[in-house]
Order: structure tokens, then sequence, then C-alpha cells
């Protein structure tokens, strides 16, 4: 049975309302309200402090001017506030007609990387769960390690679990007379690297990563060695913007900007965003970026005072 | 009555003197009096359908943008401005200046004029943020109107590939047998006392019989094309069509015997003598003419044959190209042959409306009256009609096949008959002849020249307005049959019920 | 008459989808159907097998693209169950406005699909207009118009942004007094009520026999509804009561009484959310940061072999269901089954044999009436 | 407040179904307990493991004298090193739902406070475990349940556990003509990262590389 009190197949519904109702909305969409029904784009208060402060700036669109109604607010280009809700896309754009919907941070746009914070965790190629971040990384020896002199201490130490290197001998001879030129044979490597699995005094086992096997060497002739991130590639024609890499980063270097259009292309080697493309304007994020810094740069200065409490304590 | 644009009579008076004139003395002479009838019967049918097709145009822009307004959306915005200026700004550069003589520097200068209103010069906040393609363009421009010619020219680029097991000739016939009688209905109906093509004493007869024709076009389509859905599709406008076509011969016979005539001429000057328009005497024939047009012309409440929910697109699913593109066309010319049709049987055709009113005004009585050729009111009329037409497909949805047959045979008959019977009576009983020239036939021997129709028109709106007031608690039983069966909960999975096996269903 | 098999083939205006409905036709009327699924299967259960707890949500947000977030937290519930996992109270109100939104987009996706089918196209810009408005408010909340990745196990990955409540406040008020124009363009017209009154008819027992659920069932006159029947969230602390729908026939529900349900269930869910919104603890002006425990809780990534955990959850189109079993590859990081049960997988088949006797015009009328989602019903 | 079912009335209800199955197939062999969900409202549900054998005959009571009307999903699990006695499991997901046909014009709305005895709805989870085996086989409630009918449906063609006395047994999510024994969701099927490349134009997976290629090592 209708609850609906007229729903009756009668000759009074066979279209009066009907009509009546396409009419009026057709007159709505002309302009100022001809008829009324006050409850149709009256105009609300949509827009929050937080976003209006963040956006009062804005070159292209005085936002906090608008008069804004709960279907969709007035734009400049059609001034009167009562139109057809369609937003005229290249022209108008929907983050300088609801600004709140494009808090940075909130959105899930663009993935933006700051590459200089970037530690190569690869927490977040492991957390994807399209597989869509690439990263090449490569051992490399820190040279500030074996600094002496008024640098001595700044480079980090061995530590269980991270990497370390041993010099090959008579690379560095090698190195200097070849003729990369004229020579056939492949350059050898400076550095053997292995994994160190325990520091017990002033000998640590090491797993070589080329051999696999493990011995004990002297801490004296072992060097720190870190995986430093050479190139990432994010394929953004796999990814499906789901912000999971956004969380699982720990250095806040990884961010989603509040950019949606500008990520198409023909091919689909075009949608791999190398690390050019997947800039972030640091100013947009210079506060979280710069929390980041001062964090390190604090755990560097406690390490570098343990280091010098450990010295004077020898002495 | 005369109207001042005697277009017919301008091109058959005007071209026989000139071509005798011109031929007096030469061996041609005594052909003139020929060669001036054919070269005006052309020009008068070119005229004819020039201002027919300007029509279509309209309309084929009015409907969208009206459509779109009551969905609460815009409508198509593309602007004059795509025609000369592609992606990116690209345009064939100034080529007007290479036509000899200078004749091509108007068109540069209405060019850059255009530019400067509606184009890259325009300075427009918003525009100039996406490289100045202006989307709105101005609102006379008609923004939007360019569309229907784009996607009219559209259709001959596209290829005509017929099924393969398709019934070829019927299958090649019936577009053209569809388009040739749409065209042929424009050449009986007059826009004014002096624009028609072809005036003969019977053209209501010979209009209508070429409307009928049509339906015998969309059922051959529908099953020439191999295709189940085209078939049911035809198979539905077939019995769809037949069963408006006697309802709406029936409306406008009743309209022929009120006006004593089977010419839409002098249907429209009895209107406009005896002082009425049919709608106020038949307001029901108004109504039905209007339901039954529908229905002839497949629009939304009756638009089954084409339906998209099931059928796609109906019996037209496997015509492409410019076939299709046509008979698209005729479609829409058949929309507006019946605006035009329903203005001059009910809205007294290119007669002023309130001409008694508006000539006592003096200045604007003779502007309204007479200087307004007959032709701007027939369009206005009938536009209004194709309004109400558009208003119906942007309000009710689509009546199942079957309830539409039911509406046509069940209500509609009975309705036309009660109508005619009524214009038998007012024709027989109250009207009187004398009052003819006068305007004033229709008083039913009293001084008032209006009574008749008013008290015909009232009476009517009475009774719908009663009709309307529907208070009734308990909902009455429907109108239309539906037809249930037990409901499927019945059905034991899995049984398979002399189901027949379909295709490689995979059976382990 | 000669009967013949029609094919609505996989591509087809009224399939909402891609699936296929052969149908045997006697002239108009429909003699036999036989429903042909799996088009969009992409295999979603082998998938989640190889991922972390964490990395399944957004795969389970495209299972039915119309309603990610109750197909989210559908998944997320079932993994609650199985990692023990307890959820603060202010987590389970967010994610309590978040479903109810999502299921009146969801509704008003339907009406806009299910109007064109019948014929009157001018509901559909409407319906997306209105849509307009809620995905708007899902987009400040899950950060994307339609799939969000919004609930994490033990909580949800954001709170309510700031001026959330007061924008949604403007717009379900301005939605509830619009649902009166859509009355009174399609219950107030006779062609619509004559094209759905008495159509596809459903009896409610035969329904649940066939495993038909949610407002399908409830227009057959039964309030059944998982919500209140195996209690989750804090439906219980609302004052709301599911939409039901008196059946106009003795043999059961018709298309009007489904599309009255879904009206109905659009009007509570709004008044739902304006409640939680008013009952929010922590007040629905204040904002805490992503992680803050007041919105998500410590949960453990590994379930141990042979845990399982199951949740029945009110969608949309139904009652839908994950049945997770724990210790799959990663020592129990990444779980060992995953079923998911699609209630439109159960209804389309039914649904096939309930047009059995009526016309070809009533076919989309009806299949559009029970709502087929066919990311769902494929997984 | 709302509509709320007291958990009080929830167990005394899961412990009657208790008892009802266990009076009737305790000699069987079929264990019945009461079993409770771990987060959220701790719901207690009846958990039932039944011998594949005895399933039919458990059906029909459960349906017809035990009120179970809803057959809400069946799920097949490959357990290949679950041991001898554990190779498959057939896991199906119950609900007694408080539903009857109304006559027009009726409504039966529930007020969740006052309903009591078999109208408390009730979630039953019956598993049947299969041994080791190449061609597991499950006794089919399609007759029963209606809804069971596309489910089995689903669990032969993913994960291949038969179910005799189905009819009109097909494929329905895989493609109709997918090979004899391929069920995608047995374990030996493994997943792969497909690279991009390889996506699409490598039908017979001429370029398969390395299982973990790009993974971390």
């Amino acid at each position: 049975m209708a609850t609906h009190p007229r729903a009756q197949p009668n000759f009074r519904n066979l279209f009066i309302k009907p009509f009546w109702m396409t009419l009026v909305t057709a007159l709505r969409t002309l302009g100022r309200p001809i008829f009324g029904w006050g409850y149709h784009n009256k105009s609300e208060e949509m827009l929050d402090e937080h976003s209006k402060n963040r956006v009062s700036g804005s070159v292209m669109n005085d936002v906090s001017s608008h008069d804004y109604a709960a279907d969709r607010e007035g734009s400049d280009l059609y001034p009167n506030l009562w139109k057809p809700m369609t937003l005229m896309y290249p022209y108008e754009r929907l983050e300088d007609l609801e600004p709140w919907l494009f808090v940075p941070g909130q959105y899930n746009g663009r993935i933006g990387v700051i590459w200089e914070t970037c530690t190569a965790c690869k927490l977040c190629v492991k957390i994807c769960p399209n597989d869509c971040l690439h990263m090449s990384t490569e051992l490399r020896v820190d040279i500030l390690d074996g600094a002496e002199g008024e640098n001595a201490g700044y480079g980090s130490n061995l530590e269980v679990g991270g990497w370390a290197a041993v010099e090959v001998s008579g690379a560095k001879e090698f190195q200097e007379t070849r003729n990369p030129v004229t020579s056939h044979d492949a350059p050898i490597d400076e550095f053997r690297f292995g994994e160190v699995i325990d520091l017990s005094g002033d000998t640590a086992t090491v797993r070589w990563n080329d051999t696999g096997g493990e011995d004990i060497v002297e801490r004296g002739e072992l060097l720190k060695a870190d995986d430093q991130i050479i190139s990432g590639r994010i394929d953004i024609g796999r990814c499906m913007f789901c912000g999971l890499c956004m969380e699982a980063c720990h250095f806040t270097s990884f961010f989603m900007t509040n950019e949606y259009d500008g990520m198409s292309g023909f091919t689909r080697q075009e949608l791999w965003f190398d690390a050019a493309r997947t800039r972030v304007l640091i100013g947009e994020h210079q506060e979280v970026v710069d929390a980041e810094l001062a964090k390190r740069a604090t755990k560097e200065r406690v390490k570098r005072e343990k280091k010098a409490a450990k010295v004077k304590a020898e002495a | 009555m005369a109207d001042w644009l005697q277009l017919n009579d301008w091109l058959y008076d005007g071209l026989d003197s000139a071509l005798n004139t011109a031929l007096h003395g030469t061996p041609l002479a005594d052909y003139a009096g020929f060669m001036a009838l054919v070269l005006a019967a052309t020009l008068a049918c070119v005229s004819v359908l020039g201002v027919f097709m300007m029509g279509l145009g309209l309309i084929l822009w009015i409907e969208p943008k009206l459509w779109a307004r009551m969905m609460d959306r815009r409508g198509r915005t593309t602007d004059w401005r795509s025609l000369w200026v592609g992606e990116q700004g690209v345009t064939a550069g100034e080529w007007w200046n290479k036509v000899p003589y200078g004749l091509g520097r108007p068109i540069g200068a209405l060019n850059r004029w255009l530019n400067k209103v509606m184009g890259n010069a325009s300075k427009h906040p918003s525009v100039e943020r996406v490289n100045n393609r202006s989307w709105h363009g101005a609102w006379w421009a008609l923004p939007g109107f360019v569309q229907t010619i784009a996607d009219g020219a559209k259709f001959l680029t596209k290829e005509h590939m017929p099924p393969t097991k398709a019934d070829r000739l019927i299958y090649e016939i019936s577009p053209f047998l569809i388009i040739s009688s749409t065209v042929l209905i424009i050449g009986f109906m007059p826009f004014s006392s002096g624009i028609y093509a072809i005036n003969p004493e019977l053209s209501v007869l010979f209009a209508l019989a070429i409307f009928g024709i049509a339906p015998l076009g969309v059922f051959f389509a529908g099953w020439s094309s191999n295709n189940k859905y085209t078939l049911i599709g035809g198979i539905r406008s077939a019995a769809q069509l037949t069963a408006y076509e006697i309802p709406l011969l029936i409306t406008v016979l009743g309209v022929c015997v009120l006006s004593g005539s089977f010419n839409f001429i002098e249907i429209v000057n009895f209107q406009h003598s005896a002082g009425a328009w049919n709608f106020f005497l038949l307001p029901l024939g108004f109504g039905l003419f209007i339901i039954t047009m529908i229905a002839e012309v497949e629009r939304i409440p009756f638009d089954m044959p084409e339906a998209e929910a099931e059928l796609v697109e109906g019996w037209w699913t496997e015509y492409g190209g410019m076939r299709w593109g046509l008979l698209f066309a005729a479609e829409y010319m058949r929309v507006w042959a019946a605006c035009i049709l329903c203005a001059v049987f009910f809205l007294g055709g290119w007669s002023a409306p309130f001409a008694g009113l508006m000539g006592n005004l003096g200045v604007v009585g003779v502007v309204w009256n007479d200087l307004i050729p007959g032709v701007v009111w027939t369009m206005l009329k009938s536009l209004f009609i194709f309004l109400i037409f558009v208003w119906a497909r942007a309000s009710l949805p689509r009546v199942r096949t079957d309830q539409i047959l039911e509406f046509g045979w069940r209500y509609l008959l009975p309705l036309s008959v009660v109508q005619l019977v009524i214009a038998v009576i007012l024709r027989l009983s109250f009207y009187d002849p004398a009052g003819l020239g006068s305007g004033s036939a229709w008083d039913g021997g009293s001084g008032f020249f209006w009574l008749v129709p008013l008290v015909v028109f009232v009476v009517s709106m009475a009774i719908f307005i009663v009709y309307s007031i529907d208070e009734d608690k308990d909902p009455p039983s429907r109108p239309y049959h539906v037809h249930t069966v037990e409901p499927a909960g019945t059905h034991v999975a899995g049984s398979v019920g002399g189901r027949q096996k379909i295709g490689n269903t995979g059976m382990r | 008459m000669a009967q013949m098999w029609i094919t609505m083939g996989p591509q087809h205006p009224m399939t909402h989808g891609l699936w296929t409905l052969r149908v045997k036709v006697d002239g108009e009327t429909v003699v036999d159907t036989e429903p042909e699924l799996g088009y969009i299967h992409r295999g979603v259960e082998k998938i989640c097998e190889a991922r972390d707890f964490t990395q399944i949500t957004p795969y389970c947000d495209r299972l039915c693209y119309v309603s990610a977030m109750t197909w989210a937290h559908s998944y997320i519930y079932s993994a609650e169950n199985l990692l023990e996992v307890e959820v603060p109270e202010r987590a389970e109100y967010v994610r309590l406005i978040a479903t109810e939104i999502q299921r009146v987009t969801s509704h008003l996706m339907w009406l806009g699909a299910y109007s064109p089918d019948i014929g009157n196209l001018t509901i559909f810009t409407w319906c997306l207009r209105d849509r307009e408005m809620f995905i708007d408010l899902m987009q400040e909340l899950g950060g994307s118009r339609l799939h969000y990745n919004f609930p994490r196990v033990g909580g949800v990955k954001r709170d309510l942004p700031i001026g959330f409540a007061q924008r949604c406040r403007a717009k379900i008020a301005l939605f509830l007094e619009r649902l009166k124009e859509y009355e009174m363009l399609l219950d107030e017209s006779t062609v619509f009520l004559v094209r759905t009154q008495g159509v596809g008819l459903a009896s409610a027992e035969a329904m649940v026999n066939a495993g038909v659920t949610g407002p399908n069932l409830r227009a057959a006159g039964v309030n059944y509804d998982v919500r209140w029947a195996h209690p989750y969230s804090v439906y219980d602390e609302l004052d709301w009561n599911p939409s039901v729908e008196k059946p106009s026939s003795s043999k059961g529900a018709d298309c009007y009484d489904r599309y009255r349900v879904r009206m109905e269930e659009m009007v509570h869910s709004c008044e739902m959310v304006l409640e939680a919104l008013d009952k929010i603890p922590g007040g629905a002006e204040s904002h805490y940061s992503p992680g803050d425990e007041m919105i998500q809780s410590k949960a453990p990534l590994r379930a141990p072999a042979g845990s399982s955990g199951f949740h029945h959850y009110e969608d949309c189109r139904g009652e839908s269901m994950f049945y997770l079993q724990g210790g799959g590859e990663g020592r129990g990081k990444h779980p060992y089954r995953v079923s998911i049960r699609s209630p439109m997988f159960i209804t389309i088949p039914f649904v096939a044999k309930t047009m059995i006797g009526y016309k070809i015009a009533d076919i989309p009328a009806i299949m559009g009436s029970f709502d087929p989602c066919i990311g769902e019903t494929d997984r | 407040m709302g509509m709320k079912i007291s958990s009080k009335a929830n167990i005394a209800a899961a412990k009657s179904a208790v008892e009802a199955i266990k009076s009737r197939f305790d000699s069987v062999g079929v264990e019945v307990s009461s079993a409770q969900h771990a987060s959220g409202h701790k719901r207690t549900y009846v958990s039932i493991a039944c011998p594949p054998a005895h399933w039919l005959a458990l059906a029909k009571w459960m349906r017809f004298d035990g009120g179970v009307n809803h057959c809400s999903m069946i799920t097949g699990v490959h357990h290949p090193e679950g041991g001898p006695d554990k190779g498959w499991e057939v896991i199906a997901h119950l609900m007694r739902m408080p539903v009857v046909d109304q006559k027009p014009g009726k409504a039966l709305v529930h007020d969740a406070a006052k309903l009591s005895g078999d109208d408390v709805p009730m979630e039953y989870e019956v598993v049947l475990t299969l041994p080791q085996t190449d061609t597991p086989v499950v006794p089919s409630v399609q007759s029963i349940w209606v809804g069971a009918d596309w489910n089995e449906k689903e669990t032969w063609d993913l994960v291949g556990i038969d179910f005799e006395g189905h009819e009109y047994m097909m494929r329905v999510l895989n493609p109709h003509d997918s090979p004899q024994g391929f069920h995608p969701l047995q374990k030996q099927h493994h997943l792969r990262y497909h690279g991009h490349n390889e996506m699409y134009d490598d039908a017979q997976g001429f370029m398969r590389l390395p299982v973990d290629v790009d993974k971390v090592k």
C-alpha cells in the first residue's frame, strides 16, 4: 500500500504534479529565485575559519567574499548564487569553489616525496598494496666515518643489523692506473659490504653480501656503510591513491598533495613518475619538513655529546 | 484577413509577367507561361522548406536547452566560435584575404568582431585561465545552436554498415520510405495564407494519409535489420501507431466537421472569420490531438519502440551514417509537423491572437494584426505546442507497451468519438452562418459574439478540475490491467524443468 | 507463438554493470531467464590472501564502488573480530556517520539509475546533484570522492575535519527538503505508479529462504535489519528504527514498495547522522590528530593459525559478511582465507526468477528495483 | 534508546538453541557450543562442528524445526598442510530470522527489546571438516535453502569442493570454458607480481620473472 498519502494512479496524478515540478526546477536555474522556496539555495555558513585564512590569500579567486549554499556556493564566473550545480571544470575549479575539500594532507591527490629527507627505509615500498613504488638504493660508505681532524666523530658508527664495509686491497691502485676509455675489464669494487650480525668488544661478526659467509673481523678495519637512495619511481598507472604510503613513512618525507589533474599520459611509461614529477612544494609543508630536520639535528647533537662525554671519560 | 506577405502570389504573377515580357517576340514566347509556372512552384517549395527547416533547427536547439534546465543543468554550451577555432586555438588563418576582389573582407570583419565579443579578445577573468577558449559565448548568440549542425554534419562522415544477414532490399528501402513521407507532409502544410507549396482541395486528408505511411516504414526497418531487439521495437511501434492512428483521425474529423472543410487554409479562415479558435470550441479535441500526436511521433510517455532501458535504440539500432541521421531528423520533422498541424487546427494558424481586442488599439493594433506576417504567428504557436511536447518528455516516465495499447483502444477511441459528437452538435445547432463574416458566427443567437466558445470552454475546464480533485481515500481499482502471475518464490533451485540448455554453460 | 532467447548482454543499459541475462520471450511475456555472472571477477579473495590486514581495506572499497565505505567497514569489523581489537567510542560514532552518509549516497545512485530504466530521465540529474553534496562530505572525511580507505583495524584513519558538522547539518537539511520534490515527480505520477505497482512480486519468506535481505526484504513488511538483529557499532544508542513498507499485495512486495523503503531509509540515515553529530563523545567540533587514541586503538598485526572471525553487516543492498581465517603467509600477517558474502550475488538469480511472467518492459523495472551492484557480485 | 536486544536475551537464546541441537544430535558426534565474537558487542552465536555425513540431516532439522530460515554463506577452505584429517573445510553460516509473510497493508514491526524465544535472531556457524583427499565431497543443502544454491556453485567453482546432490552445478565466477580441475582459491596457486609490461600481453608467461624480483630481499 502506498504510504505516500497522494500516491494513487488516478487522473489527477496523470501529469499535473510532475509537470509543475519540472517547470519549477527550470525556473529556479534562471537566476535569483523567482519562485522563492527559501530553503532552496539558502546561503549557509560553510567556510570554516581554518580554511578561510588558509585560502584568503588566493590570487585566482577571492574565496572569502563568496556567499555559500549547501548544494554548492557561488562562483566568480557566475556571480549569482542560484544556478545549476554543474562545475565548468577548466574555468571554475573545485579547490577555488570549495576550499574545505582540499585541505593539504587530507586530500589523496598526486603523491609528493621530499627525496632529501628520505632515508630509503622502504617502509612505503612494503606497505603499497599494488606494488607501485619502486626504489633503487645502493650501499655506500659514508666519507665522514673515517674523517679525522675537525670533523672527526661526525660519521655514524657501526650498529648491529646495519651495514659495514671493508676496503678491497689493491682497489685504489687499480683505480688510479685504469684508463676507463681504453680498459677492457670492468672496474672492480672499492669496498666489500656485509651485514653486521653482532658487535662484541673490538671484534664484529659480519655476513658478507657477495658470498653469504660469516666471519669475525676487527672493528678497526670495518667502515660504516649505509643504504643510500639512488632513484625512486612511482607507477601512477597502478596507484589507487589509498594513502597507506603516506601513513607508513616515519620520516614525514611522503605527502599526498591536493593536485588532482596533470597525472595523465598516453603510454604506461609516461605514468611512471620519477623523482622530478613527484616534487612537493616545500613551502606548503614547510613546518613539517623543518620539524623533521630539527629532530634529526637533535639526534645528531645528542650522539655527539655522548661521544664527547665518552672520550672525556676515557681521558 | 489579407496578410501582406502573399509570397505565392508575388512568385506566380510576378514571374509570369516578367517572363512574358522578357520572352515576348522570341521563339520561346508561348512557353513563357509554363516556364514561369515551374519556376514559381520550385521557389515556393524551396521557401516553404526553408521556413520549415529554420523551425526545425530552432526546435533541435530549444529541446536540449529546455530539457536541461528542467533537469537542473545547463544543456549544450558549445559556442559559435568553435566553428572556426579548434583545440589550443588552432585556426585556418586569415583565409578570407585570399578571396579575389576583396570579397572576403566583410567575413574578416565579422570574424574580428565575433572574436572581440565572444572569442579570444574578450577580457573575461576566468577565460584567461584556460588559454582563452570562451565556453559560454554571448547569450544572444544562442550558445549550443551550432551543436545540432555539427552533429548533422558528423553523420555524413559515418559509415553505413548493413548487418550481414539483413533483408537487404527492405533494409535499404525503409529509411527512404520514412524520410520521404515525412518531407512530403511539409508540402501540404500552409504557414500562412500566402505561403504554401500546394493547396489541394482536400489537403487535410492528404497530409494525414501521408502521415500514416511512416509506421509502415518503421515496421519494415525493425523487421529487416535481423536483430531481435529491432524486431520487438518494430512490432511495438506498428501496434502503437495503429492504435493511435484512429483516435487521431477521428479528432481531426471533428475539427473538419466544425470548420466545414477539408482544406487547411479554409479551416484557418473559418476560425478567423467565425471569431473563435477551435481550441475554445473543442478543448477535449486539443488534448486528444496532443496525446495522439505524442504517440504518433513516439516521444517519451509513449516511447516504447525506442525504449533505452531494454531495447537500447529500438527499431533504428542497425542504421548508421546519414541514414540514421536522416531518420533522426525525420523523427524531429514529424514532431515539428505535428506542432504546426496542431497550431493550424486548434490555434487558428496565422491569425493574430486577441485580434479583435488589439484591433481597436490604434497603431499597436495595426502592427499586431497586419504588420506582423502570418508566418511569425504560426511559428510562435507551433513553438508553444512543442514546449508542451518537451515538458512531457522531461516529466513523465515511459508507459509499458500493453498499457499504451490499452489506453489507446479503451480510453482515447471512445473519447475521440465523443469529441466528434460534440463537434457535430456544435456545428448543427449552435452555428449560424450569417455571422461568419463579422466574426460572430458563434454568438448562439445572443448579442455577445463569443458566447458558445466561452460556455464550452468553461464547462470543459470545470469537468477537468472536478476530475482532478480526487479525494477518494481508498485507491480506485487500477485503470490499466496489470497482469500479475504467481510470484517466483515457488521456484525450486536447480529444477531444470524442461529448461533448454543455452550454449556451453559448463556443465561438469 | 514462437519463443526466442534474447541475450540482454553484458553491455546493456538495464544491467547497471557487466552481467548477462538471457531471457526466453514468448511475444512480450518473459517465459524463462538465465543469469550469467562473473564478467568482472577480479579474484579479490585470492588477492587478499597475499596482503596484510591494513592493505586489504582499499580492495574492499572497490568491491561495490558505489558504497565503498560500507564494504570497507564490513571487512574491518570482521578483521577486528579476528584480531580481538577494542574500538574507542568516538571512532564508532565517526564510522556510523561515514556509513550512513554513504548509504544515502548509494540509495541516491540507485534512484538515479532506476528512474531512467522506467523512462523518467530528469530524476537522474537531480539525484546526482544531491549525491554531489554527500560526495563532498565523504571527500572531506576520506580524502577522495568514491574510494576512501577510511577505516583502520581498531578505529578510523582520520577524525571529523574542522567545520564538517556545520556543513553536514546544512546539507542534510536541504536534502530532506529536496526529497519532497522527488516524491512530487515520482509518487504523484500515475505513469510511474502504473509501471512499478504490482510488478515484481516477491514474498518475505521466499526472499529469506533465497537469501535476499536488506531493503528488498523490508519492502515485504518485516523490519528485519542486521543493525539491530546482530548489533554492532553504536546503532543501539541512537533513537532509530529501520524503515519498513507494508506490502501492497498478498503475493509480497512489488517495485513500488522497494522504492518506498529506500526513500524512507534515506530519511532515517540522515536523521541518524544528525543525532550522531550531537551525541559524539568529544564533541563534533573538536578534531583529534590521526593516530590519536580517541579515534584509533593499537591493534596487533598478526593472527594465529586456526583463529577465525566473521561479522554480519548491513550493506545498502542487503546483509554482507566477511569470514576471515588467520595464520596466512608472513607468520600470520596475511589472512589464510578471506570469504566475502555479497548480497547481490544471491539476489540476482532470485530476481531473474521473479521476472518470469512479466513483460519485457518490466525487466528493467524489476531488476532495477533490487539495486544490483555488479562489482560486489563478482568480487 | 534504540532497538537493542539485551545481551542476556542473546545468551539465553544461544543456550536454548544449543540445548535443542545437542539433545537431538549429540549421540551422532555433532559437537555444539555457543561461542562469542571477540570484539564489538561480543554477541554469542551457535558454533557447530558436524561430520559431513550428518550435515544433510542436521540441515533439515535446523530448517524445519530449528527455524533457521536463512543461509547466509557457504565457504570452502583448502588446508594442504592441515594434517591427515583436516584437508578441506566447508563453513556454512546460517541465520534464524523472525520473518513471516505479511498480508497486504500489514507490516510486522519487531520491537527488539520484547523479542523472546525463537524470535531472537541467532547466528549459526557449521564447520564440516574433510580429510586430505583429491576429491572433497559434501552433501548439498540446495533443496533446503534456495540461498545455498549459488553459494555452493561458487564454492565448487573457486575452491573445488563438490556438492553431491547439487543439480545444475556450473561455473559462476570463472569463465565457463576454464579447464577441468582449475579452482583458483586452492593453495597450490600462488599470486605473483605482474610487471607492467607483462600484465596484458604475455598469456603464456614467457616473460615470467622470479617470484621475488622486485620485492625487498
